[in-house]
């Protein structure tokens, strides 16, 4: 079983990468571009059968390890 | 000799390379800004270490697609020396000066030790001072310098003699365990095919006296002292 | 919006009530939920020091050498030729506690701000670090993350991470210490200081915008720990260390002309604490007007504003008519700069924020008017001495040696080193892992060297003893090296001082301190204090840490630990008593946590470091290393380890009790290697000065041999010594 | 406009980060992990109206700056 992994930066928590990225698009000359925010998107490939107790030891992957949820969110989406 | 050394914003091995070469050649370079668009005349680039754009998104990406640049790859292609060392040879994959790519660490952390290097190609400006095969102590400081680029690539550069440093053990045994960082074939800095662009991770620069705890750098920025000062 | 200031409003915001009542009378109205915030940042523990300031006034801090003592953003000294250092050490333990990555990073990041707000290009960074026991659960990780952010900000901007100290106890863990030293040159001529002067002149804001960041940080950092404190979690810093690579290099460039009047940076309580200390400091009013501030995100209230504590940031007061070439260098390294208000001559400091005065204060007040503390305090039991018969000698002195070597307190802490850039700016003539680091100062033959130092479980045992041991301790790995000591800058961590018992440890330790300064001479110029370091009412062991710099004026003549040659005569330099109370080997080969601490000399420490100084710069010595943790033994392995050498000793005849000899913990003492061509004209020169000095052996081989029997090889002992953090962070 | 863009290591490229995390979950004692790919994530939000423009433009962004195309691949998802 296959699980795409998003891990962002909660609100309001400084994204130093995205602000260095989005300065760097404009001087590239991409104008428009209002927020860049960066954040990690992480694939695993897991042995296990069941949705969802794979789930769960997903969920539990990212609060122990995947996300710092001191000031990241994450979110776990399953593919079959 | 006249050099220059670009500065982009985060360098912070730029003051230090400068200081080399001017102990080499008498001569303080040039300090060129990244928002530049051209570049004096001169005999010798040097990309500096640092952490230039905070080394955000990737290493030297950033740096790569400063304004400088387009003339910095022009003087290359002129047959113009050009030194990248550490986030230097970062920003030069990035720009594609050089093939590859520098990728996180194996270990995943900062390293900043020295470590021995094997010199593989002496006949390029930047090694003529080593002798072949020579064991050398330079230290590296990095994050980012797992050496990678695909299997085509990787045997053009063995089989041309593009290698100029590898990682080794202090009797010259290149072998995994000498391997900081993971890089392919232990592989710590590349040449051009035209041989006037070195990219390295290790930092020459830092171990130019003895006081410094060792002067193997030097005779990197001699020899380049040396053979421009007689152009 | 109004919110109106209920009771608990006002316990949430850290204010006592009659510090509440005290608010009340000199406003003579209530405050409105901004002002409550100005207050509570300022009258914090962390901004005012209402718990230490009595004891802070009594330490000295003045000498010849100091330019500039406590009172600005860090402690400036003269190193000659026209040149001073200026260092200071600062702790971020709470938020590293919480956040390891981000607190560490953000601690360095706040450090080098005060540095080089004062006009100094930072050259040197240290880090005094405690965790908690290393089976504990949380360690490992907290570990990790510290280390990591202590590199992640000091490699990128650039600046050498050249030292430090790490102990691991069960009395950290809940309460990990976190402290940050920096050190910066500049030119004596080209001191900045936050004084503000002059009425009409423009307030400018520099660096990054301001966000939602650690709001209510600078309380945090002063509130008790309890089991909730997960909940505190969003208030976290982020550290942006490329910013403030700009942000330093910009306020350089803007320094090296006369633009400057006044200049703070923006550390606890940001905006709040640099206004009110650059106003009060110049005895002036200050008008700030919100909406000229860069913010990050919209809709930012007032309140938030004045609390943020968004990372590199500055607060200036510059001349109106050099206002344009300031901006133009700001922008130039794409850095926010916009001008925020004005200074007055009304006293009060004044906040507009959409057409609407949202407060004002009296500066003084604010600034001086802060609660002070004669808190209550009881002197720590004294210990007994505990004699070394009472101990059992090992019969296995190999073994115990590497369990000493080869474990936590002792072990090599390079896994950590390694991480940090410490040879970047070219100037680092003495790497860490010796008894101090030391960094040529730029284009000249002289060097700073430094060190961060502390004995915790000395402290606990005897605080006045351990005070005095950790200015020695320091003084010593100065001394050892070469360097003539100069000056101290301190970070006072310790529990709850509202505890009668704790407050005894921080006067004891205080007082300890305060003593060794004078004999050794070594003001103190700067420090910090974070108090309330308690988890469920358990407080950390009191741990004063003591970072201090000395001068070599030249680098060429600096001593190392590392055995140099075979043949060369070992020396003890000082009296050994052997005193095994609370050493190393009391507590973790015999189980033995009870005993005084060793006793200070103060007289002895000045006379053997001056010595062993002397004979460094006089060209007699191959190698120096101080006594410390571990003992004499401990201190000869770390030579052979750094050497790769071995030795051949031989106990003396008045040895006493061969543990004590060889483990005891005596201060003032050093080893010294010299050539046997020199030996006489050192062992000469101690008659002279009547330093006792002990020939232990010399220099041999590749193990460490004892009365003609092997102790221990020396690579066996280096794995142990070098094994234990790597195969511990692997876990 | 906001656009949410993938970048992933090509097949073949070495991963570190992705077999550390492999390794530290299997230390946590998560088992059934096979594969660990790490990527980035990156939000970016367009002032631009025309989906066609913009999406040419994010495809520009990332062929010039935010993926290195010698190892990353990348995708580009645009919202409403
Ligand atoms: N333990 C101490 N010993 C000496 N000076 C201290 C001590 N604690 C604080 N200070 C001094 O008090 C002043 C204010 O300290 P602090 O608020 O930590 O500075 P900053 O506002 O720059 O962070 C500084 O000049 C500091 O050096
Ligand atoms: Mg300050």
């Amino acid at each position: 079983m296959k699980a795409r992994i998003h891990i962002t930066l909660k609100k309001g928590v400084l994204d130093p990468q995205g602000k260095a990225i989005a300065n760097a698009l404009s001087h590239l000359g991409f104008d428009g571009v209002e927020e860049v925010r960066q954040g990690k998107y992480i694939e695993i490939d897991l042995a296990d059968g069941d949705k969802a107790q794979a789930r769960a030891k997903l969920d539990a992957m990212c609060a122990q390890l995947l996300a710092n949820t001191v000031i990241e969110n994450y979110t776990v989406e399953l593919q079959a | 000799m006249k050099s220059c050394v670009i500065v982009f914003p985060g360098s912070n091995c730029d003051r230090d390379v400068a200081v080399a070469i001017e102990a080499s050649s008498g001569t303080a370079p040039l300090m060129v800004w990244h928002g530049e668009t051209a570049l004096p005349a001169c005999d010798l680039i040097v990309l500096p270490g640092g952490f230039s754009y905070g080394d955000y998104l990737r290493s030297g990406a950033m740096a790569a697609r400063a304004p400088i640049m387009r003339a910095v790859l022009a003087k290359a292609a002129s047959g113009t020396p050009v030194l990248g060392l550490c986030n230097g040879f970062q920003i030069m994959t990035e720009a594609g000066m050089l093939p590859g790519a520098l990728m996180r660490n194996a270990g995943l952390k900062f390293i900043c030790r020295d470590v021995f290097l094997k010199v593989e190609n002496t006949d390029n400006i930047f090694n003529r001072r080593y002798a072949s095969g020579q064991v050398v102590r330079f230290p590296i400081s990095h994050h980012d310098g797992n050496y990678f680029t695909d299997a085509a690539t990787l045997d053009r550069l063995e089989s041309t003699g593009r290698i100029a440093f590898r990682y080794c053990a202090p009797d010259g045994a290149v072998n995994a365990s000498a391997n900081p960082n993971g890089s392919l074939n232990n592989i710590a800095g590349i040449l051009n095919a035209a041989g006037n662009v070195l990219g390295m991770m290790p930092h020459p620069e830092r171990l130019i006296a003895p006081e410094l705890g060792g002067s193997d750098g030097r005779a990197m920025f001699d020899a380049l002292a040396s053979l421009l000062q007689c152009a | 919006m109004r919110v109106s200031v209920t009771p608990e409003i006002v316990a949430a915001h850290g204010l006592k009530p009659d510090e509440y009542a005290h608010i009340l009378r000199v406003l003579n109205r209530e405050p409105n939920l901004t002002e409550l915030g100005i207050f509570s940042a300022m009258w914090n523990e962390h901004c005012s020091y209402k718990s230490s300031r009595v004891w802070l006034r009594t330490m000295p801090t003045t000498g010849p050498q100091v330019v500039c003592g406590p009172g600005e953003n860090a402690g400036v000294v003269d190193i000659g030729d026209g040149q001073v250092a200026i260092f200071k050490m600062e702790s971020h333990n709470h938020p590293s506690f919480i956040e390891p990555y981000q607190g560490a990073a953000t601690g360095v990041g706040g450090i080098m701000r005060d540095v080089f707000t004062m006009g100094a290009r930072p050259v040197a960074n240290l880090n005094a670090l405690r965790f908690g026991a290393p089976d504990h659960a949380r360690t490992r990780h907290l570990v990790y993350g510290v280390v990591a952010g202590i590199g992640g900000y000091g490699n990128c901007i650039g600046v050498p991470t050249v030292g430090g100290e790490v102990n691991f106890d069960a009395g950290y863990n809940g309460n990990i210490l976190v402290n940050a030293m920096c050190i910066g040159i500049a030119d004596a001529s080209k001191v900045f200081y936050s004084t503000a002067s002059g009425i009409g002149n423009p307030v400018v804001y520099v660096g990054s915008k301001t966000g939602r960041d650690g709001i209510h940080g600078a309380s945090m950092a002063s509130a008790e720990f309890d089991e909730n404190s997960e909940e505190k979690r969003p208030t976290v810093q982020v550290g942006d260390p490329f910013t403030e690579k700009l942000l330093l290099e910009a306020c350089l460039e803007l320094m090296a002309g006369d633009a400057v009047i006044a200049i703070q940076d923006m550390g606890a309580a940001g905006l709040t604490c640099s206004a009110v200390e650059m106003a009060s400091k110049g005895g002036l009013g200050l008008l700030l007007d919100l909406d000229k501030v860069p913010c990050r995100e919209a809709g930012m209230t007032a309140y938030e504003m004045m609390l943020s504590e968004s990372q590199e940031r500055m607060l200036m007061v510059l001349h109106p008519d050099r206002t344009d070439a300031a901006r133009a260098i700001f922008e130039r390294w794409e850095l926010d700069f916009a001008i925020v208000g004005e200074t007055t001559d009304t006293g009060r400091f004044i906040i507009r924020h959409q057409g609407e005065t949202v407060a004002d204060l009296p500066v003084d007040v604010l600034a001086e008017q802060a609660p002070v503390y004669q808190r209550p305090w009881t002197p720590t039991p004294p210990a007994p001495y505990l004699p070394a018969k009472e101990i059992p000698d090992t019969d296995d002195l190999g073994a115990t040696l590497a369990r000493l070597m080869g474990g936590p307190h002792l072990a090599s802490r390079r896994w950590i080193w390694e991480q940090y850039d410490h040879m970047v700016m070219g100037d680092t003539i003495q790497r860490p892992g010796g008894d101090a680091a030391v960094v040529r100062v730029h284009n000249s033959r002289k060097g700073i060297a430094a060190t961060t130092d502390v004995t915790p479980r000395y402290c606990a045992a005897a605080p006045k003893e351990g005070g005095k041991q950790a200015i020695a301790e320091a003084f010593r790995n100065l001394c050892a090296v070469g360097a003539k000591p100069l000056a101290v800058t301190d970070c006072l961590n310790f529990g709850n001082p509202e505890r009668p018992e704790i407050m005894g440890q921080f006067v004891g330790c205080i007082e300890g301190i305060s003593e060794a300064c004078i004999a050794l001479d070594m003001p103190i110029v700067s420090g910090n204090v974070s108090l309330y370091n308690e988890t469920s009412g358990v407080a950390i062991p009191p741990t004063p840490a003591i970072g201090a710099i000395g001068l070599l004026a030249d680098v060429d003549k600096m001593a190392t630990v590392a055995f140099k040659q075979d043949g060369d005569e070992i020396f003890v330099i000082g009296e050994t008593q052997g005193h095994l109370g609370q050493s190393l080997y009391a507590r973790e080969i015999a189980g033995r946590k009870d005993g005084a601490p060793p006793p200070v000399d103060l007289a002895a420490e000045r006379r053997n470091g001056d010595f062993i100084r002397s004979q460094i710069i006089a060209g007699n010595v191959a190698a120096a290393h101080d006594i410390s943790d571990g003992g004499l033994l401990v201190a000869i392995a770390e030579m052979a380890l750094a050497g790769g050498l071995g030795c051949m000793l031989s106990l003396p005849r008045n040895a006493g009790p061969r543990h004590g000899f060889l483990f005891g913990e005596d201060q003032a003492r050093y080893i010294a290697c010299v050539s046997p061509q020199k030996a006489q004209a050192m062992i000469a020169a101690a008659q002279e000065k009547n330093v006792p000095v002990t020939r232990f052996g010399s220099v041999a081989g590749r193990d460490i041999v004892l009365d003609g029997k092997l102790v221990h090889s020396v690579a066996g002992l280096r794995s142990a010594h070098e094994n234990w953090f790597p195969a511990y962070m692997e876990g």
